[in-house]
């Protein structure tokens, strides 16, 4: 369970995000934000993943402050956030990439790789090449099968469809609906339609604030949205 | 050909009244005339490094040997060649240049990273080292020989100073011509390419900056430059030493007095070079044996707290009093002016 | 004015771009698409002088061999790309990263002044001139990419080479985009070689698709016969198309 | 004269002020301490029995950092700044050459620490005297007398690859009428066991002095590789580093070098008092600050005033009694003149005037008194 | 009177001298290599280490209990320095700390250097006093195969921990990139913390060995770290075990070089090798 209150948060003295709030509990299913570009997306899914402090406000995960949390405390809590710039292993190869996403979780590694494989078998025909190398549709599914190999509980992507080509991206949509049975999916999509389809709750982000917030489906059709985003 | 930006010249001409002023109070010192130059040849080579590392990230650690380069190629030249050292100076600056050059030149082509060049250079030095004291015959070895090739005398007498005071002024100027050309360089488009090079080489390249060409002519300006200085830095001890020209000697020295002025600040080197040669002459006066402990402890402190210069630290301060002051010039001027 | 013959390029034993074929001519959009991996940002690379083709590998722009230039000898003629993962230049501001595609982009000596002139032209042409004075380092990826098309634009190319600039922006904003696509092709007289895995955007504009994949150029045409290709509906769109 | 620079001339009143710049930092501290420790000794014994010329002796202390330039310059702020008449203190070579220079140019006197180096000394120097070092060739010359004398046939020597070592190069061909196996090695060199391996098996007698810096590393390592030469003889390092970096084999082997003599009871005498004033050893090299402070006093009151160029000419007719086996005297150039050569070795054990000391001294041989070289141009 | 036994004896010195380097360049490539600092105070260490156990010794401990002790002690200021120097440098990021790495251990040599010497001025050495032992008719230097069997050993213990444990292999993320580290778990401050103090531990038993057949003073230092450099580079900066293979590489040609050819010849080829590996092949070490 991680909880935001009220949150304020800047760059360099820029603030970005505005007294936001927000809870993400267990075995929600997937959770969507959507916005437009530079609305703070990106950086909400930092300051709970313990990358970027806040300046107000308060962000607890599990009951506990996430200020006294390194963010590796925080993935070892269970939270795992896959972001938009990947942060790839660039010298290592596709594999060890996979298996220091078990870092926390060292058993069942073998099996969770057999995993990833099967969901982007490029992956394992690209196993052993540097993943500085890979194509950038390839970065992307390395990033996302690097934040499965932690079996979080609830898992942050962020723009995971960028870069995937359409059918790849079908493919990892019903991915995210498969495991958002067991891990709740806290997703930040640009593919708007089909994030809220899935969403049981979804918000609506603009300029660092929260405009509105329905159900996926409810979202999708509010007129706001339709608007703004079809 | 562009016009240099009023306040950065500005600039420089208050350092250059303020440093020529410098001796007056102490005319009959021989001593503050020998801090005085030394402080000069010491900013000089600051500049040259602020323009090859500064500007490009190429960090030069055989600033010694180049400026030995040029030291002792004068010195040989004119013993060789029988002519005045006036004109064996530009010879042997340019041998350094193309030294400077052909490093960058491999460096650029290989696409070396800034320590992987610091280290190449490293080791350049210690070659350059060993063979200054290993060329017994012809350097005279570790022991070096006395440098009389730049006779001030003439100049002393025909304008009634001493020669310490011909050589001052005549430092002075070349470091004023230096400061000039560095203000030149960073406000022309050499300016935006060598900002784009250390930001983005792949994304420079294809916006059409030729990235090889750039860093070469950094690299072989800062290196004729260094030789150049080089014969100034023998003049002013008037002996030649290989340990003169050494990593430990020159290349900390001038590294630190780069960074603690302030790395590509038109001024840097010349603010950094008044303190640390300063904190040199203080400490070494009063503090003794704990000297060199000291000195490093400051060096720690003033790297980890005024990183990135004081020319950039009291130029903050004084922005927020409203005072102009040497202008970091990575961000370059909208319109020069003047 | 593009001319691409029998360019392979290898990795090891990966071929990742396999024997292609293509031209591109004056006032043409062509959009390249295909799976991931299939090596359109090498193709890329290998036309721009990143990586060289293997032997016998044709790459021409009108008339001039590229194979033998340098990135920016390549980019002075008139050619200049843009990056799947961004490059701008951090801590230049918005303006200045522009200008700097004014001074070096072309053989002509710029200045400093006329560079601004230009950078700030195309920031207004691109819609980011709010931004100018902003430093690069701060915009969100997408704007990023919006600034990296502007300094291509402001070094005045013939051609523009961009790599899935439209990824991560919400559909209004794709919408924006290719309009901004469309007209620089018919303002400003440029060529656009687009690689994009956003349908929406690129098929609504492009005026031929070149499929690549595992390397191979496996279909061109128009957008429309694009998506009835079967090959390309099974390797690449899928049902979604 | 333009030199003088109106400085240096000590004034007429208050203290005068000697000019110490000590290499306190750097390489050489371990010299520039207990130099530093005579100096000050010797000048407080001088200060408390009146002083010269009714002044006060004062020390202006610098740390040059082994570094010329630093020395150059703290040379000209003590003279100009701070008024001194003379200077001591130069170890290192480098030193040594511009310390001379800048004595040349203000005119004021330098007497060397160390750097013996052949060209510190020319045939125009007036300004610059030895005292703790000779040139390299004397000492060589020492040695051959005392290798023809012990009978020894099988000789060895390293030298450096520098002035020093090269002159001791020279000299060893010179001096020695038997066939000697020289061996060059750098400078910066801390392995010599390559060089050593070259050695005949029954090696008598290395020549370890022509490597000042390696000197230790060299008499250990000739005795851990299997030979056993009854003589290496060392540099002219301060004992109180022997003890510490020669092994057990090296330390019976191993010759020290001095020009002061620990055997005499004036040595005693200085030792004893030195021991409880400041609580440590007074040794060869303490010595030598020792001697230079009591020699310049000696001088300055010879001339009959604080001028530089007096104390100079003073010097150079002085015929000074000291710690030295022979009186002080110098050639018109400032090499020492009938300088005679000690060589010790080291024992582990404390000397009768210091009873916390960990070294002392037996004396293996001496050179007669040895004349002063003639400088080149 | 070059026989094959004296050929022998000089290979097995040149081996010591080579693992002796091997240590080092391990010690530069571990922080460096792995991370963003380049540790110029490396050879400082290695200095103290040997001061720390002439310390031990004067006190009358036994050598090996000496050698323990100043490897604990210059781990403990390595681990100091970490907490203290090191946590300000990695507040900055990318170029920037690369950078400051460099200054504050430059700085930081200079100050080390300045204060030890005033209490260490000397020369100091840890004699084994083993001789020479007798190999097939080669005398071999006993201190060499004491060398040898030491350096070889940490150098075992270092790349069971590295290859070994997952720790081990996380140090690799650290550097590759920060953020991606934290992302999966990995608290990079600790891992920075670990390597730099087992990096120092490591310099420290290279000046230690080096101590046992030569002599080391505050000076040795430098001469210490440029050694590390050469041999990180023409190993591949990144690679460990390319720092032990141009370790050895180095160590034998310098020996043997030393015992043909002397005097500044070895030097020189020391250096021209690595500037020749540098110039000639970057791809494998940048
Ligand atoms: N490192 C940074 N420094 C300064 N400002 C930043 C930084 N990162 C983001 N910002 C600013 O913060 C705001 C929010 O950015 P964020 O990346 O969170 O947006 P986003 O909603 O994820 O957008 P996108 O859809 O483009 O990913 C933007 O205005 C952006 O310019
Ligand atoms: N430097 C390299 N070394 C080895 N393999 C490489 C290298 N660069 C690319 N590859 C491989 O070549 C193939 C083509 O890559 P490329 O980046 O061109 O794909 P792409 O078509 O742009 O894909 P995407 O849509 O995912 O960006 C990929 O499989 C990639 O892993
Ligand atoms: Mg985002
Ligand atoms: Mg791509």
């Amino acid at each position: 369970m991680i909880e935001a209150t009220e949150i304020d948060v800047s760059y360099d003295g820029i603030q970005v995000i505005w007294d936001l709030s927000l809870s993400v509990p267990e075995d929600e299913g997937v959770i969507a934000i959507v916005g437009p570009n530079g609305a703070g997306k990106s950086t909400l899914l930092r300051v709970l993943s313990g990358l970027h402090p806040i300046d107000d406000g308060r962000v607890t995960l599990w009951g506990e402050d996430a200020s006294t949390l390194e963010p590796s405390e925080i993935v070892e809590k269970g939270f795992v956030h896959v972001s938009e710039e990947r942060n790839l292993f660039d010298e290592m190869t596709v594999r060890e990439n996979l298996e220091m996403g078990a870092y926390t979780r060292r058993e069942g590694l073998e099996g969770n790789v057999r995993e990833v494989f099967e969901l982007f078998p490029v992956l394992e025909r690209r196993a052993s090449q540097r993943a500085g190398s890979l194509s950038g549709g390839e970065q992307q599914m390395l990033a996302i099968g690097r934040g499965l190999m932690a079996e979080p509980k609830i898992l942050a992507l962020d723009e995971p469809s960028e870069g995937l080509a359409p059918q790849i991206t079908a493919r990892m949509f019903e991915k995210i609906e498969e495991i958002s049975e067991e891990v709740t999916v806290l997703l930040v999509e640009q593919h708007v339609h089909r994030a809220l389809s899935l969403a049981g709750r979804a918000y609506l982000l603009e300029n660092g604030e929260i405009v509105t917030q329905d159900t996926g489906p409810g979202l999708l059709e509010s007129e706001y949205v339709e608007e703004a985003y079809l | 050909m562009i016009a240099l930006p009023r306040d950065e010249v500005r600039n420089v001409g208050l350092a250059a009244v303020l440093l020529a002023l410098a001796p007056l109070p102490v005319l009959g010192s021989s001593y503050y005339q020998t801090v005085l130059v030394h402080l000069l040849v010491v900013a000089m080579f600051a500049v040259a490094l602020n323009v090859v590392f500064g500007q490009t990230d190429q960090l030069f650690l055989f600033m010694g040997g180049l400026a030995g380069i040029g030291a002792y190629g004068t010195a040989l030249l004119t013993d060789w060649l029988g002519i005045t050292a006036w004109l064996t100076l530009p010879i042997a600056a340019l041998f350094a240049g193309l030294v400077g050059l052909s490093v960058s030149w491999i460096a650029a082509k290989r696409k070396f990273t800034v320590v992987l060049i610091s280290i190449l250079t490293l080791n350049l030095q210690l070659v350059i080292s060993e063979v200054l004291v290993g060329a017994r015959d012809v350097t005279g070895g570790s022991t070096g020989f006395a440098y009389t090739y730049f006779s001030m005398s003439e100049i002393a007498e025909a304008v009634g100073l001493g020669e310490k005071l011909v050589l001052y002024y005549l430092s002075l100027l070349l470091l004023v011509c230096l400061l000039l050309a560095y203000v030149w360089l960073v406000h022309s488009n050499y300016g935006v390419a060598f900002q784009a090079i250390r930001e983005d080489e792949t994304a420079a390249a294809s916006i059409g900056v030729d990235v090889v060409h750039y860093k070469v002519v950094a690299g072989f300006v800062s290196a004729f430059v260094f030789g150049l200085v080089g014969a100034f830095y023998a003049l002013e001890a008037g002996y030649i030493l290989p340990s003169a020209f050494a990593f430990q000697t020159v290349d900390v020295l001038v590294l630190i007095v780069l960074i603690v002025g302030g790395l590509r600040t038109t001024l840097g080197p010349v603010v950094g070079a008044g303190i640390v040669v300063a904190i040199e002459e203080i400490l070494g006066a009063t503090l003794t044996n704990w000297r060199t402990a000291i000195f490093g402890a400051l060096l720690v402190f003033l790297f980890l707290y005024f990183r990135s210069g004081v020319i950039p630290a009291v130029d903050d301060r004084l922005a927020g009093i409203g005072v102009m002051s040497d202008e970091r010039d990575d961000k370059p001027d909208d319109e020069p002016a003047g | 004015m593009l001319e691409v013959d029998d360019v392979t390029k290898q990795f090891g034993g990966l071929v990742a771009v396999d024997d292609v074929d293509f031209e591109i001519g004056e006032g043409e959009i062509v959009g390249l698409i295909g799976p991931n991996g299939a090596g359109k940002t090498t193709l890329f690379n290998t036309i721009t002088g990143i990586f060289d083709p293997e032997p016998g590998g044709v790459v021409e722009f009108d008339g001039r061999n590229l194979v033998e230039l340098d990135t920016h000898e390549i980019a002075r003629l008139g050619v200049i790309r843009t990056f799947q993962i961004v490059r701008v230049f951090d801590e230049m501001t918005v303006l200045e990263n522009a200008a700097a595609g004014a001074i070096f982009g072309s053989e002509e000596s710029v200045s400093r002044s006329e560079a601004r002139e230009r950078g700030r032209e195309v920031l207004e042409f691109i819609g980011l001139a709010d931004k100018a004075d902003v430093e690069a380092g701060a915009l969100p990826i997408a704007r990023k990419k919006q600034l990296e098309l502007a300094r291509a634009l402001a070094a005045e190319p013939k051609l523009v080479l961009l790599d899935e600039i439209a990824s991560g922006l919400t559909p209004g904003e794709i919408e924006t985009l290719t309009d901004t696509i469309r007209r620089i092709r018919d303002e400003r007289g440029v060529s656009v070689f687009w690689i994009e895995h956003i349908m929406d955007a690129i098929m609504g504009v492009a005026d031929r698709i070149i499929v690549l994949n595992s390397g191979e150029k496996i279909a061109e045409d128009t957008p429309a016969g694009i998506r009835e290709n079967e090959a390309v509906v099974e390797a690449y769109l899928g049902e979604e198309a | 004269s333009e030199g003088g620079n109106g400085g240096g001339n000590g004034g007429s009143s208050g203290p005068i002020t000697v000019a110490a710049l000590e290499p306190l930092s750097g390489p050489f501290s371990a010299w520039a301490g207990v130099h530093r420790a005579g100096l000050q000794f010797a000048v407080d014994e001088v200060n408390a029995d009146g002083g010269v010329l009714d002044r006060e002796l004062e020390l202006d202390v610098t740390d040059t950092g082994s570094d010329p330039a630093e020395a150059d310059s703290a040379f000209r702020r003590s003279v100009e700044q701070n008024g001194a008449i003379v200077s001591t203190g130069a170890v290192s070579s480098d030193v040594g050459l511009r310390v001379a220079q800048t004595a040349a140019e203000l005119e004021v006197p330098h007497f060397l620490h160390m750097s013996g180096t052949d060209d510190v000394i020319t045939q125009d120097t007036q300004y610059v005297f030895r005292v703790g070092l000779l040139p390299a060739s004397t000492y060589i010359r020492a040695q051959a007398t005392a290798f023809s004398d012990a009978g020894y046939s099988s000789l060895g020597a390293i030298v450096g690859d520098y002035a020093w070592g090269r002159s001791a190069e020279s000299a060893i061909e010179e001096y020695f009428d038997a066939d000697v196996n020289v061996q060059v090695a750098p400078l910066g060199a801390d392995d010599f066991k390559s060089y050593i391996r070259q050695m005949p098996d029954d090696l008598e007698m290395l020549i370890a002095s022509g490597h000042p810096p390696g000197s230790a590393t060299i008499a250990n390592q000739v005795y851990e590789l299997g030979y056993t030469p009854d003589v290496v003889s060392g540099a002219s390092t301060p004992p109180q580093l022997l003890s510490g970096v020669l092994s057990d084999d090296a330390l019976e082997g191993y010759v020290h070098v001095h020009q002061s003599d620990p055997y005499t009871d004036q040595f005693v005498d200085a030792a004893e008092g030195f021991g409880e004033e400041n609580d440590a050893q007074f040794n060869t090299h303490t010595a030598y600050g020792y001697m230079t402070g009591k020699m310049l006093a000696a001088a300055i009151e010879e001339a009959g005033e604080a001028d530089p160029a007096a104390l100079a000419e003073a010097t150079r007719n002085i015929q000074f009694e000291t710690l030295s086996p022979e009186p002080m005297q110098y050639s018109q150039y400032g090499e020492l003149d009938q300088a005679v050569v000690t060589y010790s070795r080291i024992l582990q054990e404390a000397p009768s005037y210091y009873s916390d000391g960990e070294y002392s001294y037996e004396e293996l041989f001496r050179s007669d008194p040895v004349p002063a070289r003639e400088p080149g141009q | 009177m070059v026989t094959i036994g004296t050929m022998v004896a000089v290979a097995v010195d040149g081996i010591a001298f080579g693992v002796f380097l091997a240590l080092l360049g391990v010690g530069i490539t571990l922080v460096f290599g792995l991370g963003d600092v380049l540790n110029l105070a490396i050879g400082a260490f290695s200095v103290l280490a040997v001061i720390f156990a002439t310390v031990m010794l004067g006190r009358g401990q036994g050598l090996v209990v000496a050698i323990l002790v100043a490897l604990v002690a210059v781990t403990a200021l390595g681990l100091l320095i970490d907490r203290t120097l090191l946590s300000l440098v990695y507040r900055s990021e990318g170029e920037e700390r690369i950078l400051l790495g460099i200054f504050t251990t430059l700085g930081l040599v200079i100050f080390i250097d300045g204060a030890v010497s005033n209490f260490y001025p000397a020369r100091y050495t840890l004699p084994l006093d083993v001789g020479v032992v007798p190999v097939g008719g080669a005398a071999v230097t006993g201190s060499s195969l004491v060398i040898i069997a030491v350096g070889v050993a940490m150098l075992l213990v270092l790349f069971a921990f590295l290859r070994r444990t997952f720790v081990g292999k996380a140090t690799r993320t650290v550097f590759q990139d920060e953020r991606g580290a934290q992302l999966v778990g990995v608290n990079p401050r600790r891992i920075r913390t670990l390597i730099f103090v087992l990096s120092i531990a490591v310099a420290g038993l290279a000046g230690i060995v080096f101590a046992f057949g030569s002599n080391v003073s505050v000076a040795s230092g430098f001469q210490f770290t440029v050694y590390a450099l050469i041999v990180s580079i023409v190993g591949g900066v990144r690679s460990l075990t390319g720092a032990i293979g141009a370790g050895l590489l180095l160590g034998i040609v310098n020996e043997f070089a030393n015992f043909f050819v002397g005097s500044y010849v070895a030097m020189i080829i020391l250096f021209g090798t690595a500037i020749v590996v540098l110039v000639a092949k970057p791809e494998v070490i940048s």
